[in-house]
């Protein structure tokens, strides 16, 4: 129990994948900029990251490890998550598509999108038993999913700003994530 | 060409949108009013540390006000120099140097503080985090050691640089807390212990807050909810395990938490605008604050708490709206 | 002529970091110090140099509506590979690099370059343009890189530059990452912008 | 060494393998028909998102021509290129629409219009209008607050030091979104071809007008009268051009009293006038 | 149920501005000489312009109808003073437009078209005593100008149970409903049992501001006799007078937003003004022709409570109030929250002008827009429980269908935002700006 506690804490918090690891930077700039989309965005790597994770540790405990071939790791990750994301995405458009008009477009961002390859790396690195990777998929989503939600918060309000033209667009973006890294600097010290 | 058939010339009457009459005091007013808020706990500095805190924060207010004129021009900001925004920042500022800061530090956190925290988003009122916090916080991760050793205060045996409170519980228990602390609640209370400037006198803050809250420029409900959860959550653990934790009347009045929750969580531009908001604002500081407070790497948490909670704020004012009226339909027969 | 604004293209006009903005999370996660900055850009130089160049000469192999999942694979095959060889002969920067090496595999630049570039043009033009952007990401994520450290650290690749100087340790920390790469792609911007 | 090759080429085939067919089959069972033309016709379309069309965005205005909702030739940024390229992929035949322009009727410079109240509010027209008309005394001219100028998508318009609107006809795409945004409704949409204006939108009577501007137009009828074609005719205190008949020929420009029938965007010089006469 | 009843319930929101009343609350109400012309617009109240039934050179006595209501929600206009039509156009109206207007040239006499009037109109059946009100033109005087017949015929549906009586005149500076609470409490009542006639409700209340305690006491000893209508009086805060905050205020209840009317909540609100209108249409036959309105301001020589003419220009109020003051710098019709600031004073009042001010530079606010510092004063001063703020910056970025969402359309444009505003931001404005834009996409649907 403390111990997933700690999987979700460390996960959400202190090595936020955004803030701290710079992992999915790039779709974080890209969908921050309303909470709608960001929300749809969020549920999206949810699910995918979650999947991903219980897919991936089931390829690595049972096909790669046996035959020694954990240097297949990146090829064979990569393969499963697109084959993934777009399976998803055709089962998705089938089945209920007003959830894919919501969540749909964000789909094709997820398979370049390094936090999920990074998260099954992590796990591995990390050496999780199958429940903790699945938390831990789930809560690094979920800490995606929180910056996120702030940043496109922030990001509305800063429509509304008077920012100097030369900062205007990215510039500002990275100096406001640059920030609230720093506010969540914090939460460092929490998992040891 | 023919010149328009003229009627006298009359002054023409000044023409503009309804309501014709305004609340006297504007924007610079109610930042002259939280400057005089302060004056209490500047005093307060002034009595515990003497001439170095005369000097923080002289150097403070003068790098934020030039910082300030430098940022209009070169962003070419139509906003005005003499709203007292600058000097507000300038003290709340230096209220979280520790006196004896060396005047790079300053300087250095002025400048973070002015266009990090201030001008980057195009000055008063539309930046997302309060800037004396940006700018604090920016120098604690830069240069530990300088922001957290604090000289002593006169009052205090001996004139060598010690750790807060808050630090000695964090790094050496709590059992060395109490035999530094000596027994004494006033101590802490009044701002007899190592801190920075202005958080180490929570009674000068408190008499400084009373005036705001007379003028009507701060309300209870972040303060209230701030402190009251810091109390609540530090009491839950304290008499779960009284050996362990320290007690919430000790966590209320250490550290920062007073001169957050009256002056830094309170500040409008970079929190709720409804009550409810506010309350959850605090609670939400509160919470963090405690958090870190109790397992955290830092001693202190309540600066980062408001400026997780300032990242919350947009959030917080899209989902918590004030009641609109016409919703109760409260029709008798 | 045009061979050579291939070339320099990456390097300035079309730097992938600082105006087309791709590749964002290993220029901010591993630009601790120059050293990190500069393995990092040559590592990822090599892979762009190998897919690029690949799939320059399988273009017309591949089906079009898996070319995607074909130009992947390529991409991790090279990833491996580096992967493998820092392990073996760099272990120190293998470590501190971390899981930024196999995510390689998921940089936009690499993938945007094989999908807009390589999948057109000439092996000759694919390893031009992989060159340049390669020096283009290298130059930039070292110019993040040494800003970081000599900031941050007060050294530049490890050597102590200034006395007297206690260096702000937000900058070797992920906020001054953030920070650092919002002013530089402002200045950028307005630099090319003017010209 | 050989056999983990072998392993290797046969664990990642084998894993290529189940999710090509896993993609195969979701793609079969799960397929979506949709019309390809959607996709062709918004990428023919300039992708402004302006609204000009009358719809929210180029990609419902797709929508909508799919739907045979609409005309295709409402796209005013994009022009007869775009009519052409949407025609040709939906095989209709292009009704090419007119090249229009926005021109300003009104010539109230700063000097020349009475000012009658100093305002203080909000500093755009449409807040000075609601408010009680504006704060000039003709209350059918330019306020000179710019909100046209702010519309303009396409950077088309300038705000004079004269306090009025001009517009670069060359970067005008004839979207109407600066006339529609006027609240005097004095910016109206004209064919290039016709190069005449009138600058004046007053349909008071001559005492009215010469009270609140010095370039307003009295309603003289001196440009109807000579004009050799025909083509004008006084209505509700203001000369109306019958396009059909009218040449081009500056007569209606040199004879006007008050200079404010502009002949390509100026009025035609007192100089040439007299050389002329 | 006691007459004079204190209550503490009162709306949420509202602001507290000076009141500046002590100028004139304590005059008596004096008559304006006759004026030598009056400009009657045919736009004097909310709904369609009246219908001129009278020519150019026609001579017309005092009370004499010149107008026709056109339409349900319109009235009829009468002649002001007794003279000769001498013109049908376009003039100033206090709006700042030019709009239609007949103009009267008095003769100096005040000859009166002879009325009908009625004794014991209480024992009448209830629909002659309405065509008195239809035929009397008569608007709500309180500053709204809705055409007062229109409120006292519900639809069948809606079940009412209480008449509620607004003399609370919560705008600073105006005192003229002070003034006729405190001199003619006795027709005021009169009209109040004549509206609850017509309206079939046997109970009426009167709500008054606590700092008006004279006004009540005489409301409250003229209505003695009767034991169903109450005066309450209630807390001072503006806008204490609006219809919705007033029901609020008096009864709990809370009028959903538009378009649900006060009728929705089955109460029914008039002006005390409005009340002697009703009594003098019923009683006297006379119609709505003449008001009592307060002139004040620091640019004015001597304030006053004036009872006008219908039409008389503010050029001839000023000349008769001593004259402005040098430093005069704008001039507002109506109060100060929520009147129009003139373009010229060769403009009428008005049947609905309800007071005139003279500011100098000194009260005269202007708007210098500095940035929004997100203190939420706007917020908690709305009445209405909207986030002026955000209507604001929604306005700025043309976020129509969000403004919609957030309300804009139930703003009542009191302005008690932009008043608490220390940022001097004119968000009564900004939001105006967006109600017309919304209305005009509505429209367009």
């Amino acid at each position: 129990m403390t111990e997933i506690l700690l999987i979700v804490v460390s996960a959400v918090l202190v090595n936020n994948f955004v803030l701290m690891q710079f992992l999915g930077i790039c779709p974080f700039m890209g969908v921050s900029q309303k909470i709608e989309t960001s929300i749809g965005m969020g549920l999206a790597v949810m699910f995918v990251m979650t999947v991903a994770n219980a897919l991936t540790w089931n390829v690595q405990h049972f096909i790669l490890t046996p035959f020694g071939l954990q240097y297949l790791g990146t090829v064979s990750f990569i393969l499963l998550i697109a084959a993934l994301v777009q399976l998803v995405e055709i089962i998705l458009k089938k089945t209920t598509p007003a959830l894919y008009q919501a969540l749909g477009i964000y789909l094709p961002l997820i398979t370049t999108n390094c936090a999920v390859l990074g998260c099954v790396l992590l796990f591995i690195k990390k050496d999780y038993g199958f429940v903790g990777s699945v938390i831990f998929g789930l809560s690094s989503a979920s800490g995606f999913t929180l910056a996120l939600l702030i940043f496109s918060g922030i990001r509305e309000r800063l429509e509304y700003a008077k920012i100097p033209a030369l900062l205007k667009g990215l510039p500002i973006t990275f100096l406001t994530a640059g920030l609230l890294s720093m506010a969540f600097m914090g939460f460092s010290g929490l998992v040891k | 060409m023919p010149e328009p058939e003229k009627s006298e010339p009359i002054a023409l009457l000044a023409v503009g949108p309804s309501p014709h009459l305004a609340r006297s005091d504007d924007t610079q007013r109610i930042m002259l009013s939280v400057v005089i808020a302060l004056v209490p706990a500047i005093a307060a500095s002034i009595v515990f540390f003497g001439f170095d805190s005369i000097r923080v924060l002289a150097l403070t207010i003068a790098a934020c006000v030039v910082f300030e004129k430098v940022f209009l021009k070169l962003f070419k900001n139509e906003g005005r120099i003499d709203d007292w925004s600058a000097v507000v920042t300038g003290i709340l500022l230096a209220f979280n140097l520790p006196a004896s800061s060396p005047w790079w530090l300053i300087l250095t956190g002025s400048l973070v503080a002015m266009l990090l925290g201030k001008h980057i988003y195009g000055g008063l009122g539309h930046n997302p985090f309060n800037p004396a916090l940006i700018a604090r916080i920016f120098l604690l991760i830069s240069w530990p050691t300088c922001m957290t050793s604090f000289p002593k205060t006169r009052f205090m045996a001996d004139g060598i640089s010690s750790a807060t409170p808050l630090g000695i519980l964090k790094t050496d228990g709590l059992a060395k807390l109490q035999a530094s602390l000596g027994g004494s609640p006033f101590n802490l209370a009044l701002g007899n212990v190592p801190g920075s400037l202005g958080e180490i006198s929570a009674l000068a803050i408190f008499i400084g807050a009373l005036y705001l809250f007379y003028k009507g420029y701060i309300r209870w409900h972040i303060p209230a909810a701030f402190i009251g959860t810091v109390f609540a959550f530090t009491g839950i653990f304290y008499l779960a395990q009284p050996e362990t934790y320290a007690s919430p009347v000790f966590h209320v009045f250490a550290g920062g938490l007073f001169l957050g929750a009256f002056f830094m969580a309170t500040d409008m531009v970079t929190t709720p605008i409804t009550s409810a908001g506010m309350l959850l604002f605090g609670f939400g500081c509160g919470l963090i604050t405690s958090v870190i407070r109790l397992w955290g790497g830092y001693p202190e948490g309540v600066a980062f708490s408001i400026l997780i909670m300032n990242a919350f704020t947009p959030l917080i004012d899209r989902y918590v709206k004030p009641a609109r009226f016409g919703k109760i339909k409260s029709r008798k027969p | 002529m045009s061979r050579i604004r291939t070339l320099t293209n990456g390097i300035v006009r079309e730097n992938p970091l600082f105006v087309i903005v791709l590749g964002l999370c290993p220029s901010l996660a591993v630009t601790t110090s120059a050293q990190n900055a500069l393995g990092m850009g040559l590592a990822f130089t090599f892979v762009l140099l190998g897919s690029n160049i690949v799939i320059a000469s399988i273009k017309n192999a591949i089906p079009n509506q898996i070319r995607i999942p074909c130009f992947i694979t390529v991409i991790a095959t090279f990833v491996t590979i580096v992967d493998l060889v820092m392990k073996g002969y760099f272990y120190e920067l293998y470590k501190s690099l971390g899981i930024f090496i196999p995510l390689i595999v998921v940089n936009c630049i690499v993938l945007a370059r094989a999908e807009a570039f390589a999948s057109k043009k000439s092996i000759f033009d694919s390893l031009l343009d992989a060159i340049g952007m390669g020096i283009g990401f290298t130059l930039a994520i070292l110019i993040i890189g040494s800003i970081r450290e000599i900031l941050g650290d007060g050294s530049i690749f490890g050597f102590k530059i200034f006395k007297n100087f206690s260096p702000a340790l937000i900058f070797i920390l992920p906020p001054g990452a953030f920070i650092t790469l919002g002013f530089i792609v402002a200045f950028f911007t307005k630099y090319l912008k003017k010209k | 060494m050989e056999q983990p090759l072998i392993t290797a080429i046969f664990a990642l085939a084998s894993l290529g393998i189940l999710s090509a067919a896993g993609l195969g089959i979701a793609a079969r069972y799960f397929s979506v028909v949709e019309d390809p033309l959607l996709s062709k016709i918004a990428e023919a379309l300039p992708g402004a998102n302006c609204g000009a069309c009358g719809f929210p965005g180029c990609v419902n205005y797709a929508h909508a021509i799919l739907g045979n909702k609409s005309d295709i030739n409402l796209c005013a940024p994009g022009g007869n290129a775009t009519v052409e390229k949407i025609a040709a992929l939906l095989g209709k035949e292009a009704s090419v629409k007119e090249r229009e322009v926005a021109r300003v009727r009104c010539f109230g410079h700063c000097s020349a219009v009475v000012s009658r109240s100093a305002y203080t509010g909000v500093q755009t027209c449409k807040a000075a209008d609601l408010l009680n008309g504006g704060q000039k005394e003709c209350s059918y001219g330019c306020l000179g607050l710019g909100d046209c100028v702010k519309a303009c998508p396409f950077g088309a318009m300038i705000m004079g030091e004269n306090g009025l609107p001009s517009i670069d006809e060359e970067k005008c795409t004839g979207c109407g979104i600066c006339a529609l945004e006027c609240p005097k409704r004095i910016i109206t949409l004209e064919k290039k071809k016709n190069r005449v204006i009138l600058k004046c939108s007053s349909p008071e009577n001559a005492r009215v007008v010469r009270k609140a501007c010095a370039v307003g137009c009295t309603a003289c009828g001196l440009c109807a009268k000579s004009c050799p074609h025909k083509a004008l005719s006084m209505q509700n205190n203001l000369p109306v051009w019958d396009w059909s008949m009218c040449e081009n020929c500056t007569t209606c420009s040199e004879v006007c009293p008050r200079d404010i029938i502009f002949f390509d965007g100026a009025p035609i010089p007192k100089a040439k006038k007299k050389s002329e006469s | 149920m006691a007459h004079l009843v204190r209550s503490s319930k009162t709306f949420y929101g509202g602001v507290h501005p000076a009141e500046y009343k002590g100028a004139s609350e304590h005059l008596p109400i004096e008559i304006l000489p006759l004026p030598h012309k009056v400009v009657l617009p045919l736009s004097q109240h909310l709904g369609a312009p009246s219908a001129p039934c009278v020519k150019v050179s026609d001579t017309v006595k005092t009370g004499q109808k010149i107008a026709d209501a056109a339409g349900f929600i319109s009235v009829p206009l009468h002649a002001s003073i007794t003279g000769t039509v001498t013109a049908i156009g376009a003039f100033p109206h206090p709006n700042g437009r030019r709009m239609e207007a007949i103009v009267i040239e008095g003769n100096g006499t005040d000859e009166k078209e002879p009325a009908m009037s009625m004794h014991d109109p209480l024992s009448l059946d209830n629909s002659p005593l309405k065509q008195a009100v239809i035929a009397a033109g008569i608007v709500g005087l309180g500053g709204a100008a809705f055409p007062t017949h229109v409120k006292l015929s519900p639809p069948k549906e809606k079940t009412l149970d209480l008449l509620i009586i607004n003399g609370c005149e919560c705008e600073p500076y105006l005192t003229c409903d002070n003034r006729i609470m405190i001199e003619q409490a006795d027709r005021i009542v009169e009209g109040i049992r004549l509206l609850k006639k017509i309206l079939c409700l046997k109970k009426a209340v009167v709500g008054i501001e606590n700092n008006k305690p004279e006004a009540a006491q005489s409301l409250a000893k003229a209505s003695a006799a009767d034991p169903e209508i109450s005066v309450i009086v209630i807390k001072t805060k503006y806008p204490q007078g609006g219809e919705k905050q007033l029901i609020k205020s008096l009864t709990g209840r809370e009028v959903p937003p538009p378009p649900a009317l006060p009728m929705d909540a089955g109460v029914v609100v008039h002006n005390v003004a409005t009340c002697i209108a009703v009594r003098d249409a019923v009683v006297d036959g006379t119609p709505c022709y003449q008001r009592v309105l307060t002139v004040s301001g620091d640019a004015i020589a001597t304030p006053k409570n004036l009872l006008v003419r219908n039409g008389t220009l503010l050029s001839d109020i000023i000349a008769f109030c001593g004259g402005t003051a040098p430093n005069l710098k704008k001039v507002v019709i109506g109060g100060p929250m929520m009147g129009i600031a003139a373009v010229t004073i060769d403009v009428p009042v008005l049947k609905a002008t309800s007071g005139l001010l003279f500011l100098s530079e000194k009260c005269a606010i202007s708007y210098a827009e500095s940035s929004c510092i997100r203190c939420g004063s706007c917020v908690r001063a709305c009445p209405m429980g909207l986030a002026p703020s955000t209507l604001c910056g929604l306005v700025k970025k043309r976020r129509w269908d969000s403004l919609k969402e957030e309300g804009a359309l139930e703003c009542i444009e009191c302005g008690s935002c932009a008043y608490s505003c220390p940022a001097r931001i004119p968000l009564v404005q900004y939001i105006k700006i967006g109600k017309a834009e919304l209305n005009a996409r509505a429209r367009k649907k």
